[in-house]
């Protein structure tokens, strides 16, 4: 057993495991917890494919972004009585249907497409990223420029007015 | 690169400039530069429309139809935009929201000659997000309401886009554009491709509204203000439509047998047309009947999609005329509304308005016509294209539903007609200050008299004129 | 295959979430896991080398653009959610089914 | 002369001017109208005699245009061909309808609507001219269906009276039945000839399969039943009698209802080929003949004795040309056209002058009103078959034919002619002779009155003796007088007249010694009632459920009912918008998974 | 030389005439659409100088050579009566609606739209214009049984829009088919080039629908009565004068051109339909309390011998058709003009109400009587030469079978008498006591139309004369079988 196949499987049992609780856990700290592990995670595979400043970028985002998020949920979710914050689940046929299925059809549709083991990663420095950005992909630069401008404009106009 | 992206940048600046303009709270001074920038864009767009088609950078298409099609999208919306200044003027964040709007009309035209999976993706963002917010800034509980509720179904169909993407980028990725993966990818239509296939084509459906992935356009456009909802119901499907074409039928997925596309489409179209026919029956208010015959159009439109190429300009056509249609209708809702302060939203509120402002009601139905696809209005010429095409491709049964849906069509059309023609106004008419909105009203007009231009002109010119502006080749 | 199985799986426990949590904080969490795992069989695939003669760089950098894409989602997300919280005082998105017909 | 007759078109024409210049003009004529609508029937009878003085039965002026026909010539035509038999015709029409409007002159004096009176008139001459001289099926049947309509408006000349408004309905309605038989028998005889034509339907007659021959003769024989009110569809003649008396006269008595008989003897070539037709005509002439004579004999009404009386005289003419004799059955048209119209005219005088239709509240009045009486008596005589008068010489050489067609029908007309006899006694004694019931003073009319019953006295009498004459002028033989016939209905007609006279003296016997039947001859039989039964009410029912139970509840519901499907539809469909944005989320991951397993399933190639 | 096209613009700048005089009176209104519909008449005489009515095709201006114009009219022998018939009914009309209070310049001028797109429809030689015109002509009556109507107007209205309007959605299928099939859009070269049609027998079912939902013939005719009972009295008009005759028009003009051979072999459900029409709209007829029903069925039986004498495929026959159908086209708009303006008086059409009026209004009720004998095929009036024809060549073409549809012709009679012996004979009804007679502003239309219903009756080959080379022409090819 190698220590690549090691990893992985660490770092996928930790996703994984981060998921499922996210998507369950009635708790809200467990939930954020999860869902933090679930991150973390998905940065561990990109640094360990090689593929550092997405790694970084995930992490600052994200970790931005779920901080928050966190410290919205306590103060949002709806408590019970006692007052422990509590997440309520209706688990229901259609959509256990709806996940497995789509699941059962992507997964057999990847099946045989794609290679067991991950013999190559991605080695790229800062640099080419740069020279990518401004080269090939300067359009969707953009896109992302104009993306960001409705993000801001978008949170400014509905959290920035009163309830008028 | 730039006559490619040139106009979306015009516009793109405009709508800039607007947000700046609303920090120092200039809010008609922001519309207008909204509108300026999509005039700009618009001029621009056409202009290059007489360019022969070009792909700059693998990313952009630009030239003939498809900067056409932008310069359309700018410049209907443009005039929306000129027929929304006074709520906006009047709007808290008014120019803000001129601002996303501005920015939703850009993205929405690059969706519509992106020539690269990603800018797609991120356009269609783009577009949803200014949608969330737009949609909500009705400041009403309803609106609020069916803003979040948009959102959690947006959120499912990027994903699912994500997820195509992922397995295309993927297996044959390094680059986004169609160009490169149409290339590696070669005519293979193994079981990857047609998945991102299938949930590439769940995700475009979803923006367009139909079913079953319709459910936030209902709610969405009967809660929206009226003047954004004229924008969000016609301009993004255009967009979508024209993408569409050239993803699933003219280039990554060309290589697909064409009865993907057509049972896929085909499907979807005629749920989509059964269901906005026969749901549309049943509404009293105005716009939500509205949003329902949206579905429905959007089936006439995927009927042209599921036939594919053969079909692009005829949908493209089809299209465009909904989208001046609908923002009529739309714009009108905001109208009746300036002339009714109490009107209760429903169709039976419209009683004897016929007679209050002629002008507009005629205008109205003139665009519900066209809705109809009645001939001497520009419907008609998109419906008799796109089931010509259906038709000659063999396919003279999806046209007939569609045709025979378009009857059904007129339950609900004709009774707004009938509210305002035939039924006299109520006795408690002036319920509240009415002031008409000026704006607004000859923003309809002029989109009406439109409608009836390009539907009466062919008659005598011949439809090359009108084609020219749609033609991709 | 592994990858795949993972990714995809936690795509869909995701999408299960969307679908069947009644919080709308819970949803927005959802939502983070359908995206990263979308973003991880993304990067992943490309990892594993079957696409052909990838430049350097542009994996990552579409990498990147996914990740802000996803964030922005987040971000809008949270705004509305903010805005519901204010306006009817909770989260509960199955309190919120006044608009249906 | 000759200028004037190869005008055909004129006699029609004439007339139908006048009749214009008289609705049109009528308010400013005033009490001058009849002048315009006197010379619509005098025309017509110079023209008649002027025809007739030429002295040939061949075809002396015709003349036609294209009418149905897009382009060139189709047999679609209408013209004019006039021989002897038209010219006879158009004399007969000619002098009746002067008299007639002689009459009316005094008989309708005060009446309101003259104009409309008198057009109707001069159109109804100008029909029957066309129907006479008509070249061929198309213009006889034009002219047949316009003296009809003329019929209908003049029996409902007192249209607020609902009796004479119901009358005119059943009158149109009863005869368009038999037109509707002679429309078939003419599409017959288009698709077997390809020409209406008498010319061309009668050249190629021969060559005609029997049975095509046969059908169409029924058919044509339909029509002829219908005009000429024969058994089953004499039902509406009675009820005819709500028209003014001059009217029965003229249209119900004289020259309309006899254009069944022209019919047939105008297409003679065609029926003689027929033995089938020929039977059937005999038949239905004697049934007719015997029973309206025996329903005659209940009457009260004295209109309506000689409405049973006409219909019974138009049997004999049936019966006659059914034995193959049609010179004879035109014959005793013209004798009838004159001794009936004179007693119509006298009923009228008689009506005139004691303002009742009724029997019972007369009596008498031959002394009261000697001219009408005198030459009521004549046509009554006439009428009843009594030597010389006209009646006698037609109705022998009826006789006689009918008697060498077999002895059966022969019998049955001799019984008919001596009911005949019966019912003229009894209504004669009834009107003219023991004392007055009625409460009127009775007295006769004017000289406009008086002048056409003197003139037609004169031809009730004279006009047998011009048989020959007449036959040849029409171009068919004439038996000389067959005397054993002579002389049994002379006896029959005495006899019958005797029981008549005694009859009539005692009150009311037969509805005391069989009232039921007595009834049912009162009432013609019964048919009006038989009719009612199993034709009206039936047909009323059947519309009614064909509207409200087909129509509304079927045909409509239908069409309605898809509106209603389209909204259950719409009903199902929109119940998925709940409003639980997560079941929205649901539809939109179901979308996608049932999309791809559609498309794995197309993959494997559907 | 007088431009065909301006059928079309003279009516529609007489729409816009009206509007415009309407700002300043409603009468000037009246007067504007009167000179324009007259108008329309004199342009419709010029042209037969060209020959327009001696079966001469005249042509239209072709604008935009180059492109694919679908702007291609002409005058032929076919289209040429029932333009006559609509120029007649276009001032008929409007004299009807002189009365019209309510927004009278749009009433007007929605009258002339409807007579521009009738006659556009006559027009066209242009598969694509005639649909255009075809679908046009039912915006204008829409409005004006919706707005002008009587009691259920919005929903007869409704009822009349969607029920034709799907006749022609169908039609329009079998349009888009042969175009893109045969890939012209000019009617005369899509006849030509029938043959590269796959399955003729389904464009021409296709095509039928919609005509035969126009015509009305049974058992796709229950919008017509709610129609014409609600319609004011010029839609009624108008829709019983020409707009039914649209059914029988593109008949002839295109499902049988562009499929004779399958019109031939299922020309016997034609019969069919026709026969049963005939029988069942009189039939129904006579059970109406309805007077303006009564009259409305009666058409139902009358298109009835339309399809009968199309059945028979033969030139006389479509002679025949052509015959009912301009006979109708005056007679029935008579009707419902009297019926119009007895309700103008009493404010009621029920037939049981009425009594003597021929006592109270004289020159009403002799228009009624004189209506009713040329409504029951009355020789020397207009009815008669089409109904007579038509069984003739009915039998020609079915045999005996035809004798199954005699009744009807009974059945009309019984009908329209029943109709006059109620309402104008019979004891005088004491309620319209008072009633006023037609004046001499009524009796223009009354006159005009009877003076019509006379000419054609004495001298029907003014109609048949234009249309025959047409007629036999199309009776040649479906002979030919192909």
């Amino acid at each position: 057993m190698s220590i690549e196949s090691v990893v992985f499987s660490v770092l996928g049992v930790i996703a994984v495991a981060g998921g499922v609780i996210t998507v369950f856990a009635r708790d809200v700290m467990r939930m954020a917890i999860g869902l933090g592990a679930f991150l973390v995670a998905v940065t561990g595979f990109f640094v360990y494919w090689g593929a550092a400043f997405l790694g970084v970028v995930q992490l600052f985002v994200y970790i931005g972004g779920v901080l928050v998020l966190m410290i919205f949920a306590i103060m949002l979710v709806h408590r019970t009585p006692e007052g422990s914050p509590v997440l309520e689940t209706r688990h229901d046929i259609a959509a256990l249907a709806v996940a497995g299925g789509l699941f059962f059809l992507v997964v057999t549709a990847l099946s045989g497409a794609v290679p067991d083991s991950i013999d190559q990663g991605i080695a790229s420095g800062t640099g080419e990223l740069a020279g990518v950005f401004l080269g090939p992909m300067l359009t969707h630069f953009e896109m992302g420029g104009v993306l960001l401008l409705a993000v801001l404009v978008a949170v400014v106009v509905i959290l920035g007015g009163d309830e008028g | 690169m730039l006559v490619a992206f040139g106009p979306h940048v015009l516009v793109i600046a405009g709508a800039a400039l607007a947000v700046a303009l609303d920090a120092f709270d200039r809010r008609a001074l922001a519309v207008f530069a909204t509108v300026a920038g999509l005039v700009a864009g618009a001029v621009t767009a056409f202009v290059s429309s007489l360019r022969s088609p070009t792909i700059s950078g693998d990313v952009l298409l630009s030239g003939t139809g498809f900067s056409g099609t932008v310069g359309v999208i700018f410049a209907i919306a443009a005039v929306l935009m000129l027929g929304s200044w006074r709520p906006l003027s009047r709007a808290p964040f008014g120019g803000g929201l001129a601002a996303l709007a501005g920015v939703s009309v850009a993205a929405a035209g690059t969706v519509a000659v992106a020539a690269d999976l990603l800018v797609v993706l991120i356009g269609l963002e783009a577009m949803a997000l200014c949608a969330y917010a737009l949609v909500w800034s009705a400041r009403t509980a309803r609106s609020t309401e069916a803003a979040v509720k948009y959102f959690v179904q947006g959120a499912v169909a990027t994903g699912l886009f994500l997820l195509g993407l992922a397995i295309l980028f993927g297996l044959y990725g390094s680059s986004t554009s169609y160009v490169w993966v149409r290339g590696v990818m070669g005519t293979a239509a193994g079981p990857p491709v047609t998945t991102a296939f299938v949930l590439m084509a769940v995700a475009f459906a979803y923006k367009v509204g139909a079913f079953p992935f319709h459910s936030w356009a209902l709610d969405a456009f009967e809660t929206a203000p009226p003047h954004f909802a004229a924008l969000l119901a016609g301009v993004p499907k255009l967009a979508a439509v024209v993408a569409m074409i050239v993803l699933f039928s003219r280039s990554v997925f060309a290589g697909l047998p064409t009865d993907y596309q057509l049972w896929v489409f085909g499907s979807l179209a005629v749920l989509s047309v059964v269901f906005g026919a026969a749901g549309g029956l049943l509404q009293s208010s105005y716009t939500r009947m509205l949003a329902y015959s949206g579905v429905a159009q959007v089936g006439y439109a995927l009927v042209g999609v599921a036939i594919g190429a053969a079909a692009m300009t005829a949908a493209a056509l089809l299209v465009a005329a909904y989208a001046v249609a609908a923002g009529a209708v739309f714009l009108a809702a905001g109208a009746f509304r300036s002339v009714r302060p109490d009107w209760d939203g429903t169709i039976g509120g419209l009683a004897g308005l016929g007679k209050e402002r002629r002008l507009l009601a005629v205008s109205v139905a003139v665009a519900l016509f066209s809705l109809i696809g009645m001939p001497l209005t520009a419907g008609f010429w998109g419906k008799f294209l796109v089931f010509g095409v259906a038709v000659s491709a063999g396919y003279w049964w999806l046209a007939l539903i569609g045709i025979v849906a378009s009857v059904i069509s007129f339950g609900y059309y004709g009774s707004v007609m009938r509210a305002l023609f035939f039924e006299p106004s109520p006795a408690s008419a002036s319920g509240g200050e009415s002031d008409s909105d000026r704006g607004a009203e000859s923003a309809v007009v002029f989109l009406a008299f439109v409608l009836l231009a390009v539907g009466v002109a062919p008659l005598v010119a011949g439809l090359e004129p009108v084609l020219r502006l749609f033609s991709f080749t | 295959m592994s990858l795949v199985i993972i990714t995809v799986g936690l795509f869909c426990v995701g999408l299960y979430g969307v679908l069947t949590r009644r919080d709308l904080v819970a949803i927005l969490a959802s939502i983070e896991v359908m995206l990263g795992s979308a973003t991880l069989l993304l990067v992943g695939l490309a990892a594993a080398g079957t696409s052909v003669g990838a430049t350097e760089g542009s994996v990552e950098a579409t990498g990147v653009m996914v990740i802000v894409l996803a964030a922005a989602e987040a971000a809008v997300g949270l705004a509305l959610v903010i805005s519901v919280a204010r306006r009817f005082r909770t989260t509960r998105v199955d309190e919120l089914t006044e608009v249906k017909g | 002369m000759g200028a004037l007759l190869a005008q055909g078109w004129s006699v029609v024409a004439v007339p139908l001017v006048l009749a214009v210049l008289v609705a049109v003009s009528g308010r400013a004529l005033g009490r001058f109208t009849p002048v315009p609508a006197l010379a619509a029937p005098g025309f017509v009878l110079a023209f008649g005699v002027t025809a007739l003085l030429e002295g040939s039965h061949a075809v002396m002026s015709a003349g036609s245009v294209e009418w149905l026909a897009a382009t060139g010539a189709n047999g679609l035509s209408v013209g004019w061909a006039i021989d002897g038999l038209s010219a006879v015709m158009l004399v007969v029409v000619g002098l009746v309808a002067s008299l007639v409007v002689l009459f009316s002159v005094g008989y309708m004096s005060g009446e309101g609507g003259l104009p409309r009176y008198y057009a109707a008139l001069c159109l109804f001459t100008a029909a029957m001219s066309m129907l006479v001289i008509a070249d061929g099926f198309i213009g006889l049947f034009i002219g047949w269906e316009l003296v009809g309509a003329c019929s209908y408006l003049l029996i409902g000349f007192w249209f607020t009276r609902p009796a004479a408004a119901s009358a005119a309905v059943k009158a149109f309605l009863t005869t368009r039945v038999g037109d509707v038989g002679l429309l078939l028998g003419l599409a017959v005889l288009w698709h077997e000839v390809g020409d209406l034509s008498y010319a061309a339907v009668f050249a190629a007659a021969p060559a005609l399969s029997l049975p095509v021959v046969t059908a169409a003769s029924l058919l044509l024989l339909v029509g002829a039943i219908g005009k000429s009110a024969q058994f089953p569809l004499q039902i509406w003649l009675p009820d005819a009698m709500e028209g003014p008396t001059p009217v029965s006269a003229l249209i119900h008595a004289a020259t309309m209802v006899a254009a069944g008989v022209f019919l047939i003897a105008r297409s003679w070539p065609l029926f003689s080929l027929s033995p089938d037709a020929l039977a059937v005509t005999l038949v239905i002439g004697g049934v007719t003949a015997v029973g309206a004579a025996a329903a005659a004999v209940a009457q009260s009404d004295i209109k309506k004795v000689l409405a049973y009386s006409t219909i019974s005289q138009l049997g004999f003419m049936f019966a006659a040309l059914g034995a193959g004799a049609w010179g004879a059955a035109m014959f005793h048209l013209v004798t009838h056209a004159a001794f009936k119209a004179l007693l119509f005219l006298g009923s009228g005088s008689v009506i005139h002058g004691c303002g009742t239709q009724e029997l019972e509240e007369m009596g008498g009045l031959f002394r009261k009103m000697p001219i009408t009486g005198v030459t009521w008596l004549i046509g009554a005589g006439a009428l009843a078959g009594l030597p010389p008068l006209a009646g006698f010489f037609s109705k022998d050489e009826v006789l006689h034919e009918v008697l060498g067609a077999g002895y059966a029908w022969a019998a049955i007309l001799f019984g008919a002619s001596l009911l005949t006899a019966f019912y003229v006694a009894r209504t004669t004694r009834l009107a003219f002779f023991d004392t007055y019931r009625g409460g009127g003073h009775p007295h006769e009319g004017g000289w406009s009155m008086r002048l056409p019953l003197l003139v037609l006295a004169v031809l009730a009498v004279g006009m047998g003796f011009a048989g020959a004459w007449i036959a040849q002028a029409y171009g068919a033989h004439h038996g000389a007088l067959d005397l054993r016939v002579a002389a049994g209905s002379t006896v029959l007609a005495l006899a019958g007249l005797l029981a008549g006279w005694k009859v009539a003296g005692v009150d009311d016997p037969a509805a005391s010694r069989a009232p039921g039947l007595a009834a049912l001859m009162r009432t013609g039989w019964g048919a009006d009632a038989l009719v009612d039964r199993a034709v009206l009410r039936p047909m009323a029912r059947i519309s009614r459920v064909l509207y409200e139970g087909v129509d509304r509840q079927v045909v409509d519901r239908v069409a309605e009912g898809t509106a209603t499907v389209a909204r259950g539809v719409g009903r199902a469909l929109t119940s998925l918008q709940s409003g639980d944005a997560q079941w929205y989320a649901t539809m939109l991951g179901a979308g996608a998974v049932a999309l791809l397993a559609l498309v794995s399933y197309v993959g494997r190639g559907l | 030389m007088i431009a065909v096209d301006l059928l079309v613009v003279v009516p529609l700048l007489g729409a816009l005439a009206c509007l415009l005089a309407g700002r300043f009176s409603a009468h000037g209104a009246r007067w504007v659409a009167l000179v324009f519909t007259l108008g329309f008449g004199g342009v419709l005489v010029s042209l037969a100088s060209e020959g327009a009515f001696s079966g001469q095709v005249v042509e239209g201006i072709r604008i935009a050579q180059d492109t694919v114009p679908f702007w291609d009219v002409r005058v032929d022998g076919l289209s040429a009566p029932l333009l006559a018939l609509t120029a007649l009914l276009g001032p008929v009309a409007v004299m009807a609606s002189w009365g019209v209070a309510d927004r009278a310049p749009v009433h007007h001028a929605l009258l002339l739209g409807l007579q521009a797109a009738v006659a556009g429809v006559f027009l066209a030689a242009d598969v694509v214009l005639f649909y255009v015109f075809w679908e046009a002509v039912l915006i204008p009556m829409y409005f004006l049984i919706g707005v002008w109507g009587h009691e259920h107007r919005r929903h007869a209205s409704m009822k009349f829009f969607v029920y034709t309007f799907a006749g022609s959605a169908v039609m329009l299928a079998g349009i888009l088919i042969a175009i893109f099939t045969i890939g012209a859009t000019s009617i005369d070269s899509l006849a030509a080039g029938r043959v590269a049609l796959g399955d003729p027998m389904l464009v021409f079912w296709l095509l039928a629908a919609g005509m035969l939902v126009k015509l009305p013939a049974f058992p796709v005719h229950t919008w017509l009565p709610d129609a014409h009972v609600e319609a004011p009295t010029a839609g009624s008009i108008m829709l019983a004068g020409v707009l039914l005759k649209m059914g029988g028009y593109g008949l002839l003009r295109l499902a049988i051109p562009i499929a004779p051979s399958s019109f031939a072999e299922v020309a016997w459900i034609f019969a069919l339909l026709g026969g049963v029409g005939i029988v069942y709209g009189a039939a129904v007829a006579l059970a109406q309390s309805d007077l303006k029903r009564l009259v409305a069925y009666s058409s139902v039986a009358h298109m009835g011998f339309v399809l009968l004498a199309l059945s028979t495929a033969t030139e006389r026959g479509f002679s025949a058709a052509v015959l009912v159908m301009v006979s109708h086209g005056v007679v029935a708009p008579l009707l419902f003009l009297l019926v119009g303006q007895l309700h103008d008086r009493t404010h009621t059409r029920e037939i049981a109400r009425f009594g003597g009026l021929g006592a109270l209004a004289p020159r009403w009720g002799i228009a009624l009587t004189f209506g009713a004998l040329a409504s029951l095929g009355l020789p020397g009036l207009s009815g008669f030469p089409g109904e007579f024809l038509t069984v003739l060549e009915g039998f020609g073409a079915w045999s005996w079978p035809v004798a199954l549809a005699t009744p009807g012709i009974v059945l009309a009679a019984a009908y329209n008498l029943r109709a006059v012996r109620e309402v104008v004979h019979g004891e005088v009804a004491g309620e319209w006591a008072g009633i006023r007679d037609l004046s001499a502003g009524d009796l223009v239309p009354v006159l005009v139309l009877a003076a019509a219903i006379v000419t054609l009756g004495v001298w029907p080959r003014l109609v048949i004369g234009m249309a025959g080379d047409i007629l036999g022409a199309l009776s040649a090819v479906i002979g030919t079988g192909v």
